[in-house]
């Protein structure tokens, strides 16, 4: 018995890519695919499918727009907002820097939707705080890590780290793992020492 | 007897050092503990006086009440609205002097007219041990001979719990929280307006969920597929709130 | 039917402008504080007993796991899902894995899959044990939480039995489970559920018609369903305001479609509610396990061999050459998914729990994104909080159901 | 003689203050010990046989901390308020009579401290004098939580005063005196009805004076589930929130001797003191008060905690009306003189 010598990558018909959840898998066949493409065509970009997962790219100024649009079109119905986040590209790609993620997912519909936008240093992302409330955290938390200004936040500080955090944003590709400097506890002179020894096994 | 007068002067003393106390001390919770310390020691020459229940109440009321009652607001007021202690008020000192020196004048003169012991009551020893001990004796005198005068008493008490409570306004905190509540929600975008009409009472449809008593008078709906409740929800009883 | 149709109009300023009045007392609970379920910092400004305004400050456990994410391979970031939320750390491990089997496209056999679900409804019940405690413990009711903790080291026993570990099991791998399942595993799950919903009665014994419990729940931080919506609220929040929201019906996962079970909702959206559907979820999930294990195949295989991306069985890494090279290659240098990004959700016992992962085709993932349901729920701490007392405010932490593992990541 | 009487009276106090401490120590292993089992748990059993050694390693634990005073005390405030609690706690129980006169090397022992003709009375103003040490300790922590404990502890004791005040008024009436040695030699005829004999004890006669005295103790205990001022998941410890060592070990101990002492004060007010079926004496006192430490222990086991609006509107809005309502009846029943209770 011995086990097949070379395998396959990935399986020709992945149960994943079949599911509908996302809606159909073919871009043309998808309602908000369509519909947006016909409501905002300067704004949409492209379309990307992997898996049974539908993206739609649209431009900047637009989001807010768009995500509206989704929620409110009685086709679509995407009311329920999942996720936002972001991706730093600077290994991926030139320009825009980043990518804002939004999921948004329909109750009614039960269908998901990933809706992106790229967003470079200096420039400012509609927020999404006035046709979501549960935006606020999310999007605190995206200019927490990442250094995304959402324009027209209500409230945009840090969440995650401290407020007087001065060493950037940790979640950019350029800040290293183990932050800029170390860190020096108020009151001791010198910092924690950084362990770098090798594991110790247990003697005979 | 010579003890009895050490015990009296003792607690007399301590007694007006607890009144000096309240005047002197800048911190009003000070304050309040001196009085309290001259109320205690008022209530101790009672009994030495054999006026136990007078002695008692004494405690219970002004002790265990009223005192009480001014640490609770003295704690509840922000230290900023308590009025200043420092520097000179010639107004206030002034007040307080003649205020002062009348009350000494009318003691004095009470002093003076029937001298430092008083002039014996109707109650001595022997007839309050008739009538059964000093409470007894007490609640006949108020109950019978000052009924007039406790009833207004109790008339007047409750006419000022009246009109401080009026005064006090309870909706001045709703009010307050209301417009709190306003900067509150808007600011964290409140998802329906404050001053958006409610939505009108909605009763769950019992589609193929079946309904559950779940305890505590209040039903559960089990939804048993993924596409009911989600257009319209289990939600009943919309005012609730 | 609600009108999502209509924008909502807000206005927008900031929170800090509130300043407290003089007759307002700002109160910091936490960090340190018995009832804020680990490191929670809420700013509370108080009227006497009243709340006036109440912001929640966290990030005292972030630890950076997104960026950890960033640096491990994908088989290596198993463990650190558990220490996102530590009470129910078999869930995470769940999501993270299928996330990784969704990127590479294959699925684990059937019968762990299998025990994929029993494992995790344990979770859950261990889980909502946890905070069943914890929330009557905040209410003050002190002997429940003992109840649920005696109840809870079953669950644990079991896990022990399972994997070896009780409460950061690092149970799931990418693929399967590579180790067979303990021959008596069954009997003790299945005896398990036959004493639980006893159990379940003693706790309902003690809270569930308690006058005192009726008191502090009803009525208190009422979430309507449109606003449950629009905070993006999952999980028992969302469903004790009686919207129709459970990731296991919405979009089956593993094998839930097989599964006969009835997902409760609330009819009012108050403490109460959460506390009546979550106890009903606990006892769905003892029926969901009960069908798992008549289910379940006795035999078979536990781990998806025939890819590329699945460690090689062990006994063929000890016997065969070509399993050795690979089973090195996987371990020193792990394996590269091919490219894209996905994101997989899976019904945590506190809300959807998603993870999000962009694949540059190496193998470390190039962003790893964590969608806790904590995080998002507890947002809607201020809006509960309105008017609410001091004391409601530990029962509203208590009702959202947080670890701040989870929280803060 | 009168020396004499005194000195008697002294000793009596002296023996009884220890013998309260000794008890105090040993409420904390019996709560401990009964919570564990309703709990399912053990509780201490490790020092000492059943753990019987526990109080005395807790206290020489305490003792042994280190006195923390807060920078922004109120620093005297802040250091006599824990004694102040303490020593009232057990004065209340030289007025319980624990039993009839003693005859010993030819002196009349009373088994009671001081038979004051006001001893209800004082036994309240006792109380309301107590809390005097929660108020002044929780304001002079300087920490928030001890104010809003202070604060709680203000209100709760002045409403359930009321109520523990105004439920004893239904016993007063019926006795027809404030003397506790009167109430009890009151309570020890027994009450004739047809075939029946029972003990004339206040229970059987003021069955809701009972329960409003049951309740308003509970609340002026400050126990669960009115133990809002030290509320642990609300307010941390409430007023003692900054005490430490042995000042904090005085407020604890303060509250179990008020427990003991308001259990003593139940049992000779409702059920009797020291009257039994057979063989009067202390110990029927002792079975009955433990019956309500158990009680105690019970309840807070049981019981979630109530809300601070809800404990108020529990006083003033139905345990007040109830307690009125109750000296409304008893005094038209002994106006009317019906029946022979």
């Amino acid at each position: 018995m011995s086990e097949p010598r070379s395998l396959p990558a990935t399986p020709e018909t992945s149960p994943w890519d079949t599911t509908e959840y996302w809606g159909p898998t073919d871009p043309e066949q998808h309602p908000a695919v369509r519909l947006v493409r016909e409501r905002f065509p300067d704004a949409f970009q492209e379309v990307v499918v992997f898996r049974d997962e539908v993206t739609i790219r649209v431009a900047r100024p637009a989001l807010r727009e768009v995500v509206d649009f989704l929620r409110t079109h009685p086709e679509l119905r995407y009311n329920h907002l999942t996720d936002i986040t972001a991706v730093d590209m600077l290994y991926l790609r030139e320009r825009p820097r980043f990518d804002v993620v939004v999921q948004l997912y329909s109750i009614p519909r039960r269908q998901r939707l990933r809706v992106k936008c790229g967003v470079d240093d200096g420039e400012m992302v509609p927020s999404l705080v006035p046709i979501f409330a549960g935006a606020n955290w999310l999007e605190r938390e995206c200019y927490d890590m990442f250094g995304i200004i959402f324009e027209g936040h209500p409230d945009l500080r840090r969440i995650l780290l401290p407020e007087d955090w001065d060493e950037g944003h940790p979640l950019r590709k350029d800040y290293p793992l183990r932050g800029y400097r170390d860190y020096v506890q108020p009151g001791y002179e010198s910092p924690a020492p950084r362990i770098r020894g090798t594991l110790r096994r247990p003697g005979p | 007897m010579t003890v009895q007068v050490l015990v009296f002067w003792l607690l007399a003393l301590v007694a007006i050092l607890g009144a000096l106390g309240v005047v002197a001390a800048r911190n009003p919770i000070h304050s309040a503990i001196g009085l309290v310390l001259s109320f205690l020691n008022v209530a101790a020459i009672y009994l030495i006086a054999r006026a136990e229940f007078l002695a008692v109440v004494q405690v219970i009321v002004y002790a265990g009440a009223v005192i009480v009652l001014v640490v609770f607001v003295t704690m509840l007021v922000h230290p900023d609205d308590l009025p200043e202690f420092h520097g000179r008020r010639p107004l206030r000192i002034a007040t307080g002097l003649v205020l002062g020196l009348a009350l000494l004048a009318e003691v004095s003169a009470a002093i003076l007219a029937h001298g430092l012991r008083g002039t014996p009551g109707p109650w001595t020893d022997d007839t309050i041990a008739a009538v059964g001990g000093n409470t007894r004796a007490l609640g006949q005198v108020l109950y019978s001979d000052f009924m007039l005068a406790i009833q207004l008493t109790a008339l007047l008490l409750l006419a000022a719990t009246i009109g401080a409570i009026a005064l006090a306004r309870p909706e001045a905190v709703s009010e307050r929280l209301a417009a709190a509540r306003r900067v509150m929600t808007i600011s964290l975008a409140h998802p329906r307006g404050l001053d958006q009409p409610a939505l009108p009472a909605a009763l769950p449809e019992p589609q193929n969920g079946r309904v559950k008593e779940a305890g505590g008078g209040r039903p559960i709906v089990l939804a048993r597929t993924a596409d009911e409740f989600t257009e319209q929800p289990a939600w009943g009883e919309w005012r609730a709130r | 039917m609600i009108d999502f149709s209509q924008p909502t109009p807000v206005i927008l300023s900031e929170v800090r402008q509130i300043s407290p009045t003089r007759r307002e007392l700002v109160l910091n609970m936490g960090p340190q504080h018995p009832s804020t379920h680990g490191v929670l910092r809420v700013r509370l400004t108080l009227e006497g007993e009243t709340v006036i305004a109440c912001d929640p400050v966290i990030g005292y456990l972030h630890r950076g796991v997104e960026k950890l994410g960033e640096s491990h391979r994908y088989a290596q970031f198993v463990p650190w899902t558990d220490r996102t939320d530590y009470v129910a750390a078999p869930s995470n491990n769940l999501g993270y894995v299928l996330a990784v089997e969704k990127l590479c496209g294959i699925q684990a056999p059937e019968r762990a899959q299998y025990w994929r679900m029993i494992m995790a409804e344990l979770t859950r019940i261990a889980s909502h044990l946890v905070w069943l405690g914890t929330h009557a413990l905040d209410i003050g009711a002190l002997s429940v939480s003992l109840y649920t903790f005696r109840d809870r080291e079953l669950i644990l026993d079991i896990f022990e039995k399972f994997c070896g570990a009780r409460l950061t099991t690092n149970m799931m791998e990418i693929g399967g489970f590579s180790r067979e399942i303990p021959p008596d595993l069954p009997e003790m799950v299945r005896e398990f559920c036959r004493y639980f919903p006893k159990a379940i009665r003693q706790y309902e014994d003690l809270l569930t018609e308690n006058p005192i419990w009726l008191a502090r729940t009803k009525g208190v931080g009422v979430i309507e369903p449109e606003v449950a919506i629009n905070y993006g609220l999952t999980g028992a929040c969302l469903r004790g305001s009686g919207v129709n929201y459970d990731v296991r019906k919405a979009m089956p996962y593993l094998l839930y479609d097989r599964i006969d079970f009835e997902v409760p909702l609330g009819t009012h959206g108050d403490v109460y509610d959460r506390y009546l559907v979550r106890i009903e979820e606990m006892r769905q999930s003892i029926r969901i396990i009960e069908q798992c294990l008549d289910q379940v195949p006795t035999d078979g295989p536990l781990m998806a061999y025939e890819s590329q991306y699945v460690i090689p069985p062990h006994k063929n890494v000890m016997t065969t050459a070509e399993d050795m090279q690979r089973h090195f290659i996987w371990v020193i240098k792990g394996f590269s998914p091919p490219k894209g990004e996905v994101y997989h959700a899976v019904e945590h016992s506190k809300g959807e729990l998603g993870y999000y992962i962009v694949s540059d085709g190496s193998p470390i993932p190039y962003r790893l994104r964590i969608r806790s349901p904590d995080f998002v729920n507890l947002q809607s701490l201020p809006y509960m909080a309105q008017g609410a007392m001091l004391a409601d405010i530990v029962a509203l932490i208590g009702t959202i159901d947080i670890v701040l593992g989870s929280v803060d990541r | 003689m009168e020396w004499q009487r005194l000195i008697v009276s002294y000793i009596v106090g002296f023996v009884l203050l220890n013998v309260l401490l000794g008890l105090m120590a040993y409420m904390t292993w019996f709560e401990r010990r009964v919570l564990a089992r309703m709990q399912h748990r053990v509780g201490p059993n490790r020092t000492g046989p059943f753990g019987l050694l526990q109080p005395i390693a807790d206290g020489i634990k305490l003792l042994a901390k280190e006195d923390i005073v807060p920078a922004n005390a109120d620093r005297l405030v802040f250091l006599v308020a824990p004694l102040l609690s303490f020593a009232l706690a057990p004065l209340g129980a030289a007025v319980i009579p624990f039993g009839d006169t003693l005859h010993l090397f030819g002196i009349d022992i009373p088994l009671l401290v001081a038979d004051i003709n006001v001893a209800v009375l004082y036994v309240l103003a006792l109380g309301s004098v107590g809390v005097y040490g929660i108020i002044l300790g929780g304001y002079a922590s300087g920490n928030r939580y001890s104010l809003l404990g202070a604060l709680r502890s203000t209100a709760q004791v002045i409403s359930y005063e009321l109520v523990l005040g105004l439920s004893l008024v239904g016993v007063l009436i019926l006795s027809g005196s404030l003397s506790l040695q009167d109430i009890l030699r009151e309570q020890q005829r027994s009450l004739v009805l047809g075939p029946l004999t029972l003990p004339n004890w206040y229970i059987l006669s003021q069955p809701l004076a009972f329960a409003l005295f049951l309740i308003a103790a509970v609340a002026e205990t400050n126990r669960a589930p009115f133990d809002l001022p030290e509320a642990e998941t609300e307010l941390v410890a409430g007023y003692f929130t900054e005490y430490s060592g042995f000042r904090f070990s005085f407020y604890f101990l303060a509250e179990y001797i008020n427990m003991i002492v308001v259990s003593l004060l139940a049992a000779t007010l409702f059920l009797g003191g020291i009257d039994g079926p057979i063989a009067d004496g202390v110990w029927w006192l002792a079975i009955k008060a433990l019956f309500f430490l158990f009680f105690y222990v019970w309840l807070r086991a049981t019981l979630p905690r109530f809300r601070y609006d809800q404990l108020m509107g529990l006083a003033w809005k139905v345990l007040l009306p109830l307690a009125l309502l109750n000296i409304a009846l008893t005094g038209l029943v002994r106006l009317w003189g019906i029946g022979a209770l």
